[in-house]
């Protein structure tokens, strides 16, 4: 009983002494921060990527997202360290009902089709490496739903290699161009067209390639059982 | 040359000292005897006693240590003597004071004590063993006000040199310390019965309670020795608590002035031995505290009233 | 020259592809991972040793390709390749620690390491805050799943409390950055100024910092790291502690800059605060990983404390306190938990089986002193230097509570270090296996390099400071010498070192040089006894000696203080080969390292000195302040063993190596009487107002007599002798405290005379226990007739200690006497009388127990004591003797050394000495008692002739014959009936006082440590109001 | 008073509610979601600049004019970060919860209090 | 003002569903409740002109994060049923 009186107090005083405060004197910005009007102004024709958020994620904060994908690809190496080595059921598993079966063969090819899109397109329109990598894992989740086996060396070798030429990528930045993780190591092209903003797109479509694999093998760690 | 001179005056002093002593001792018994309403031996007693146990043939011994006890303790005896200035001014009497002072002397009472303590101990008796872990304690709980009482004489006149202090108190019976400083002559008197062993502090001693003890152990010569030394340290004493506290012996003629020696000696003792008649024994804990109690607070008023006031 | 990003580079290609190499072949994933390590080890000492040595700029890298608040960039500078050369150091060696687990588990435990240590070099070397808190979740994330590396049980339990706190710290820190962001309008700190943040805006400082804060394990709110470094395997947790904490503590150090400066001072507290209670609730661990846990948490809040309070110090001092404390956290951390995991087991009593490996041993006890700030690792050096600094910058509740802390830490890794050491080996010695030992001895490698380090560049200590420890190592290399040849060799390098530093400035360097160099020569004679090997003891033995000759030659504080903690090592490790020696050496080390704390704070307070002339000379002129000179008293007080301090010294003699006793006594606390002259000297020119000294002469009386009493009651010999030499040492303190020319001249006499017939006593008494093998008196008696030369060595002794006229005892006796009268300080003069004559209780007592009384039958048949232990007796009693002839031999000089700093109050002229009191003439003295010793002898020798010779029990008893000498020797309870008398006083008091102080502190301790109630959730309540708690302390 | 912080703090309070309170483990990592949840609004509520459209240079918004048409990207380029960041944790904390229930088959947090003082 | 009118509905649901999540005994429902409020929340990200954050949430907070609380549960409910029989 008293942990709960002691954390009410806690939380009431959190949320009267440091919360309240921070909420009364942060009203809207009315301008862009200078940081932020640097790269409205100069953003576009830095990297020739339309869309500023990517240009951000992907090359101006580039050490996050290469920090973020390893993030990533330790919680699925610490999920599998942790969950040790898959038991081999003995009873097998019931086959899947015949709507999941039949959506699911109808259904993969666009949810595929659909991510790859996402992150082919990252620099121009909103969306990009994360979110078409998470679509293609739902939709090998799918496969995953009607268990139809599936070769699980490919997606770890898909994975470590993604993961090695974004780095490799990385590193041409290095030589090729200003710094590490530069896209400018290839033309920025036209503004707005598919080939354009540098190693941009190819940065990102890895970036999906191996967090679409993660995921699979997060979620493929978590069912526990082969 | 002067050595051998001064050797002989040393000689003739000690024989003069332990005669008077025995003597001393002889009479006191005689007092004792008296007060309990017997006649009691003859006043020369002890000199027969010596006599007595020197002629005896064969003495046991237990180990070349029992041989040096008494040795130690007549050394002892003779040293507290002869590091005291009996008259003052002469040089006959005025033994060894170039030595040291008054301190020289309380540490030479302690080389007897510590002496026969040895000798006593080697004897294997295990009586004699606890009289001196009993004679040590009382030791050490009377040292307590004789030094404080010393330590106010020091203060008072500046020195511890005997023969200065003895002068100090020349002139008229008034500047004796008795008058100048009465509470370090009570304290001093205090303790003096603690050293002499008499009645309430006589345990350390006591044949009735311990009846073999060194008296039986050692026998034959040894005894004597000691027992010429219970005079002569009695003397020594006596004239040191003269010296200090009752304005010594000083008077240009040598035979008058050891006149004056022997009367101021004897009441002194007289005071211990009246003292002694009239009071039953302390167990040794209760005559431990009792010293370290009365004693030693007049003994710290002494030096407080001397140094402050 | 290869750029530092490279190392992320690397670290992540390899990462990932590290699943894909490992289908091929086991051991090529493990080459590329041990590759990876050792290529950023490599990396980072290039970098290092170009920053230190070729002074290159700090070095900034820009990544895509823009310049700093647009884009992320790195920075590498002295201090980033400083921390990071070690935690790669420490991520390699624990890897290769770790070679056989990693060999067998699963690959993705290789690929977190290598990540993890990817993160730690990324979290030091970003300057953009959003990268920090992605970096520390990589660091956090692969920390969470390499907790239940090696499967050990409670570990999972363990790692999901670790993550819960961790989880909420970074929500903490995703919320300061996202709001400082919002305040400063960039993420990049070196383009955030604190002044952007005006009044609310410092909340966003606040919850990044506090973030951080809780990440580095602060007090109350740290439950979770406990679990942690308890239930983890001692591999990882060993990179949890060192390399987990090294990275967010230099991130702590990078935000400092932006943080408002009353920030800082409630985060130095509150390290101080953790440091403190950690260290305290450690003294209740019985799990060894768990208490090493407390420890760490401790250091880690010193080292927040430390880099808060050194913010404004001088660059180099920064470098040594912080790195000196980092070092120090990082050498004992990793070693300890490294030899945990080799140990395998769980609580600290059962680490006796390190025995089973004396090298394993050797780096236990350098890792354990090296925590404790033991000289000359760098804890000592940096802990000095921070202690200054707190003094001058007026900190003292700070630096109370370090020192405290530093006091606790002291007391739980003593005792772990004696029960290993001393305690009986119950549990199974495990197996040995090479590549943990490897890298375990390479950190006992660093710590030494380390220590050689900032002693020669920082110091330029010269080889007589360091002299101490090589005589150590040298006796350890030729170990297996048998022991008298070792004893011989150490002979000769006493007498070498005391003819090397011979020619002094003043000469009281010369007289306390002739009482340490000349009395341990003589000493060492009595330890050729030994037989066999005797390992180690010479070592420590000649390390002590040493230091006792650096103590004199000394010449600033630091080399004083230095020396003075040589010392106390070294006579703590000779204590405790003593067989029961357990409880008194821990006693002993808890007593001198608080003595020795108050002495630091004492130097730390004294004024800087002039010249490199010698401590005895240069502090003439210097005005120590009042609270300096109470500190320094105190602590040479407690290495005397003063009244009141004076427990951990009978303790210490009895149960110490019979020869080793005698030095400690007879040479080791006039060290402690040395330093009280030192303070003396310059109280003599610039006597503060209180006149402190006035009540330290009390305590000196007050432990003579104190002690007499105690001795006189005590029936183990060696007890007894250790009371007394506290009760003549009483003696020393007094007339030292008097500050006259009489005093100084008794006190040194004594000193000498002290040494000699101590030293005899303990000699005679080794002797004794060698040929009876008991120490307790009543089972001895009768032994003079079995061993006269040691009978009349202890006899000479006796009466040289009583003060008995003839001999030189009565010289110092009459000196303090007259010195006491004449200064004035008569009552103290009465208690000395008093104290004096009650030594002659114990003093006969020893003798007659020993020697006089019953022979029992076990010792019919003993021989006299080997000649080794009668050749130094017979040596002091030659000085005893000397002296008691000719006093002017040692009072002439005396004098003249006294005259240095007062009037003269003593004429002599031939060999008779006059004061203003009174006169004293050794020779005539020495003359007439031998006159009055011959007569009686002659006449006893001539009457008595042939004696009848009695056997033991010839002696009539109460009419019947005795027969067992058990009952008929009086020895046992000798005092019984003076005991009796004192009554109350008689009681143990200060021994009380210090069981209720230490029973009282462990209680408390045992109180805080339950607000751990194992629950992760409480853990997170403990994080929240942690967080509001400081919020309201810092008024933000 | 940006109203989307508001919601984003109380969002925060509740999910700490929950951690703080709810003894079965799920529970809490359901808590901790939330919290998740609710600092993403606040970062991305902190972006926001009234009357503005999303960050892309297309025909609605000119690079002459886009400084100020747009909303500041930095928040939202940090916040794709925090969410995959957010599941990683999320997920990983899962597993942990997996394996203790295999252990010793209870999801209630008082069950773990084995390692303490 | 349209967009605070939908903000201030799209929060009062949010807050409803976060109490739910945290009250409801049944632990399916609770996750539900979760990944409902992700969902709201991705469509706030839009009025806040923010599409990318959007999409991520939308993919990864309802949808993934749904999923590995599911396939949690399923696992512990999984052990159950071994070690019952």
């Amino acid at each position: 009983m008293i942990k709960q009186v002691l954390s009410l107090v806690a939380i009431v005083l959190l949320a009267a002494l440091i919360f309240a405060p921070m909420l009364i004197n942060t009203p809207l910005h009315t301008s862009l921060t200078p940081l932020a009007n640097y790269y409205a102004t100069q953003g576009a024709d830095d990297l020739g990527a339309p869309n500023l958020v990517t240009a951000i994620v992907v090359t101006y904060r580039g050490l996050d997202t290469l920090g973020e994908v390893t993030v990533l690809f330790i919680a699925t190496a610490g999920i599998g360290f942790l969950m040790g080595k898959k038991k081999k059921l003995i009873t097998p598993k019931r086959p899947a009902s015949e709507l999941l079966q039949n959506g699911a063969s109808f259904l993969l090819p666009i949810i595929i089709l659909f991510g790859v899109y996402i992150f082919m397109h990252g620099h121009l329109t909103p969306g990009g490496g994360f979110q078409g990598g998470v679509v293609i894992a739902s939709g090998i989740l799918f496969m995953m739903l009607i268990n139809q086996d599936w070769s699980h060396n490919v997606f770890l070798f898909l994975e470590s290699f993604s993961g090695f030429f974004y780095v490799t990528i990385g590193a041409l930045g290095i030589v090729l161009a200003g710094g590490f993780l530069d896209n400018r190591i290839l033309p920025l092209g036209t503004f707005g067209t598919i080939f354009s903003a540098g190693a941009i797109p190819l940065i990102y479509s890895l970036i999906g390639l191996k967090v679409g694999t993660e995921l699979v093998g997060i979620l493929h760690a978590m069912r526990g059982e082969e | 040359m002067d050595i051998i001179i001064r050797i002989l005056y040393a000689v003739i002093s000690i024989l003069v000292a332990t005669v008077w002593g025995l003597t001393l001792t002889g009479i006191v018994r005689k007092i004792y005897a008296r007060v309990h309403g017997r006649f009691g031996p003859p006043v020369w007693q002890p000199f027969l006693d010596i006599i007595q146990t020197h002629s005896r043939r064969v003495a046991i011994s237990h180990g070349y240590m029992f041989f040096l006890g008494p040795v130690f303790r007549f050394a002892g005896g003779l040293g507290t003597y002869l590091f005291i200035p009996v008259i003052l001014g002469s040089t006959v009497f005025g033994n060894f004071s170039m030595g040291g002072d008054v301190l020289l002397v309380m540490y030479f009472i302690f080389f007897g004590q510590l002496g026969m303590a040895l000798g006593a101990g080697e004897g294997g008796h295990p009586y004699s063993p606890m009289g001196i872990a009993r004679g040590l304690s009382q030791m050490s709980a009377f040292e307590v006000p004789f030094s404080l009482a010393i330590i106010s004489v020091a203060i008072q006149y500046h020195s511890l040199n005997i023969t200065t202090i003895v002068q100090a108190q020349q002139g008229s019976i008034l500047n004796w310390t008795l008058f100048t400083n009465p509470l370090a002559v009570i304290a001093a008197m205090i303790s003096l019965l603690g050293m002499n062993g008499h009645a309430p502090f006589s345990i350390v001693m006591a044949p009735q309670e311990i009846p073999i003890g060194p008296p039986i152990e050692m026998n034959g010569s040894f005894l004597g020795i000691l027992q010429t030394n219970r005079g002569l340290f009695a003397a020594a004493k006596l004239i040191l608590f003269m010296n200090l506290f009752f304005g010594g012996a000083a008077h240009p003629n040598i035979l008058v002035a050891l006149l004056i020696m022997m009367i101021k000696t004897f009441f002194i003792y007289m005071f211990s031995v009246f003292v002694g008649a009239s009071f039953p024994r302390f167990r040794p804990e209760q005559s431990f505290r009792f010293f370290l109690k009365w004693p030693t607070a007049i003994g710290i008023l002494a030096i407080l009233y001397i140094a402050y006031l | 020259m290869v750029s530092p990003i490279y190392i992320l580079i690397l670290s992540l290609a390899i990462g990932f592809l590290l699943s894909v190499i490992d289908k091929t072949n086991r051991k090529f994933s493990l080459t590329a991972f041990y590759g990876v390590l050792t290529f950023n080890v490599l990396v980072i000492a290039d970098w290092f040793y170009r920053f230190l040595f070729l002074g290159v700029p700090t070095l900034t890298i820009n990544t895509a390709g823009f310049r700093a608040p647009v884009s992320i960039n790195l920075q590498l500078g002295v201090q980033e390749s400083f921390v990071l050369l070690f935690t790669n150091l420490i991520g390699l060696f624990a890897a290769i620690f770790l070679y056989k687990k990693f060999k067998e588990s699963n690959i993705s435990s290789l690929t977190l390491y290598l990540i993890l240590i990817m993160g730690v070099n990324g979290l030091v070397m970003t300057r953009d805050l959003f990268n920090m808190y992605v970096f520390l979740e990589i660091l956090s994330i692969s920390t969470y799943s390499l907790t239940s590396f090696g499967k050990t049980g409670k570990s999972l339990s363990a790692g999901f409390k670790y993550m819960l706190a961790g989880v909420t710290a970074s929500t903490f820190f995703l919320l300061g950055v996202v709001f400082i962001y919002y305040f400063s309008g960039n993420l990049n700190i070196d383009f955030i100024q604190a002044s952007q943040f005006t009044n609310y805006g410092s909340i966003a400082l606040f919850l990044l910092s506090i973030a951080i804060f809780i990440e580095l394990k602060p007090f109350p709110a740290n439950g979770w790291a406990l679990d942690v470094y308890e239930a983890v395997d001692s591999g990882i947790v060993s990179v949890i502690a060192v390399v987990n904490s090294a990275a967010i503590l230099f991130l702590f150090y990078k935000i400092m800059p932006i943080l408002p400066e009353r920030f800082l001072n409630v985060f130095g507290i509150a390290g101080v605060i953790t440091f403190l209670f950690s260290n305290m609730l450690a003294l209740k661990q019985k799990k060894a990983k768990r208490l090493l846990g407390y420890s760490s948490i401790g250091q880690v809040g010193l080292l927040v404390a430390s880099l808060v309070f050194t913010a404004n110090a001088p660059q180099h001092l920064i470098y040594l306190i912080v790195g000196g404390f980092f070092i120090n956290h990082l050498i004992s951390k990793a070693g300890l938990f490294w030899l945990s995991g080799i140990v395998k087991h769980e609580n600290i009593s059962d680490w006796n089986v390190l025995r089973g490996n004396r090298s394993l041993l050797i780096l236990f006890g350098i890792f354990l002193f090296a925590l404790a700030g033991i000289p000359p690792f760098a804890g000592f050096w940096a802990k000095w230097e921070l202690v200054k600094l707190l003094v001058h910058s007026k900190m003292l509740f700070a630096l109370s509570a370090i020192l405290l802390g530093s006091l606790f830490e002291i007391i739980f890794l003593f005792r772990w270090f004696t029960l290993t050491v001393k305690s009986d080996i119950a549990a199974t010695i495990p197996r040995w296996d090479a590549s943990k030992i490897f890298s375990t001895s390479f950190l006992g490698v660093i710590a030494i390099f380390f220590a050689a380090m900032i002693m020669k560049v920082y110091y330029g200590f010269s080889l007589i400071h360091i002299l101490p420890v090589l005589a150590v190592l040298v006796i350890d290399i030729i170990d297996f010498l048998p022991s008298k040849v070792k004893g011989l060799l150490s002979l000769l390098a006493v007498l070498a070192y005391g003819y090397y530093i011979y020619p002094f400035e003043s000469n009281i360097q010369l007289f306390f040089g002739i009482i340490f160099i000349v009395g341990s020569a003589v000493n060492i004679i009595s330890t050729l006894n030994r037989t066999g090997k005797s390992e180690g003891f010479y070592g420590f033995l000649l390390m002590m000696i040493f230091s006792f000759g650096n103590l004199i030659i000394a010449t600033n504080y630091l080399e004083f203080f230095l020396t003075w903690e040589f010392m106390t090592i070294s006579s703590f490790l000779l204590i405790l080969r003593g067989k029961q020696a357990q409880k008194a050496s821990l006693m002993y080390m808890i007593f001198s390292t608080a003595g020795a704390y108050l002495m630091m704070v004492g130097f730390a307070f004294a004024p800087q000195l002039m010249g490199n002339s010698p401590l005895v000379i240069s502090l003439a002129n210097v005005q120590l302040p009042l609270i300096s000179i109470i500190l320094l008293s105190i602590g040479f007080m407690i290495k005397s063993g003063s009244l009141g301090v004076h427990i951990w010294l009978p303790e210490a003699h009895a149960e110490a190596e019979a020869d080793v006793s005698s030095f400690i006594s007879a040479i080791l606390l006039k060290a402690g009487v040395f330093g009280l002259l030192l303070v003396g000297i310059s109280y003599v020119k610039f006597a503060p107002s209180f006149d402190i000294f006035y009540w330290v002469g009390w305590i000196g009386v007050l432990t003579a007599i104190v002690g007499a009493f105690l001795a006189s009651f005590q029936e183990d010999a060696k007890r007894l002798l250790a009371y007394s030499s506290m009760s003549q040492v009483g003696y020393i303190v007094a007339a030292i405290a008097m500050v006259s020319h009489l005093g100084w001249v008794s006190a040194l006499y004594l000193a000498f005379n002290h040494m000699m017939f101590k030293s005899a006593l303990f000699i005679a008494v080794a002797g004794i226990y060698y040929r009876t093998h008991t120490r307790n008196m009543y089972e001895m008696g009768g032994l003079i007739k079995k061993m006269p030369l040691s009978y009349i060595t202890v006899l000479i002794s006796i009466i040289a200690v009583s003060g008995v006229p003839p001999l030189s005892g009565f010289g110092a006796k009459w000196l303090i006497y007259t010195a006491f009268i004449s200064n004035g300080w008569y009552l103290q003069a009465g208690v000395l009388f008093f104290a004096s004559a009650v030594s002659f209780l114990y003093l006969y007592r020893i003798i007659h127990s020993i020697f006089l009384g019953q022979l029992k039958y076990e010792h019919q048949d003993i021989k006299e004591a080997p000649v080794w232990f009668i050749i130094p007796q017979y040596i002091f009693l030659g000085g005893i003797m000397a002296i008691s002839a000719f006093p002017n031999l040692i009072i002439k000089p005396l004098n003249k050394i006294a005259m240095h700093y007062f009037g003269s109050s003593i004429r002599i002229d031939g060999y008779s000495i006059f004061s203003e009191l009174g006169h004293w003439d050794g020779h005539v003295v020495m003359l007439v008692t031998m006159g009055a010793f011959i007569v009686p002898l002659l006449i006893l020798l001539l009457l008595v002739g042939k004696t009848q010779k009695v056997k033991q029990f010839n002696i009539v008893y109460a009419a019947e014959r005795p027969e067992s000498p058990q009952t008929t020797h009086v020895a046992h309870n000798m005092y019984a009936h003076y005991r009796k008398a004192l009554g109350g006083w008689g009681k143990p008091r200060i021994w009380n006082f210090w069981h209720s102080a230490s029973e009282w502190t462990h209680s408390l301790a045992d109180y805080f440590r339950h607000i751990y109630t194992g629950n992760g959730q409480t853990y997170v309540l403990h994080i929240i109001l942690y967080v509001v708690v400081i919020y309201i302390v810092m008024g933000v | 008073m940006n109203l989307v912080m508001t919601l984003g703090f109380l969002l925060v309070i509740i999910g700490l509610w929950a951690m703080l309170t709810q003894k079965n483990l799920i529970k809490i990592i359901i808590g901790f979601s939330i919290i998740d949840t609710g600092v993403h609004l606040i970062i991305v509520s902190i972006g926001y600049i009234k009357g503005r459209t999303a960050p892309i240079l297309d025909a609605s918004v000119s690079v002459a004019d886009a400084a100020n048409k747009i909303v500041d990207p930095i928040p939202s380029a940090l916040v794709l970060t925090a969410i995959v960041i957010g599941l990683a944790v999320t997920a990983l904390m899962l597993t942990f919860v997996i394996k203790l229930y295999q252990k010793n088959k209870s999801l209630s947090i008082d069950d773990y209090q084995e390692l303490k003082w | 003002m349209l967009n605070t009118v939908f903000i201030i509905i799209l929060g009062s649901i949010m807050l409803v569903a976060a109490f739910l999540a945290v009250y409801i005994k049944n632990l399916v429902s609770s996750v539900i409740a979760a990944g409902i409020i992700s969902l709201l929340a991705s469509l706030i990200y839009l009025l806040l002109a923010a599409p990318d954050v959007a999409m991520t949430e939308a993919a990864i907070g309802s949808g993934l994060t749904t999923v590995v609380f599911l396939l949690a549960l399923k696992n512990i409910k999984q052990k159950e049923e071994d070690t019952d029989d």
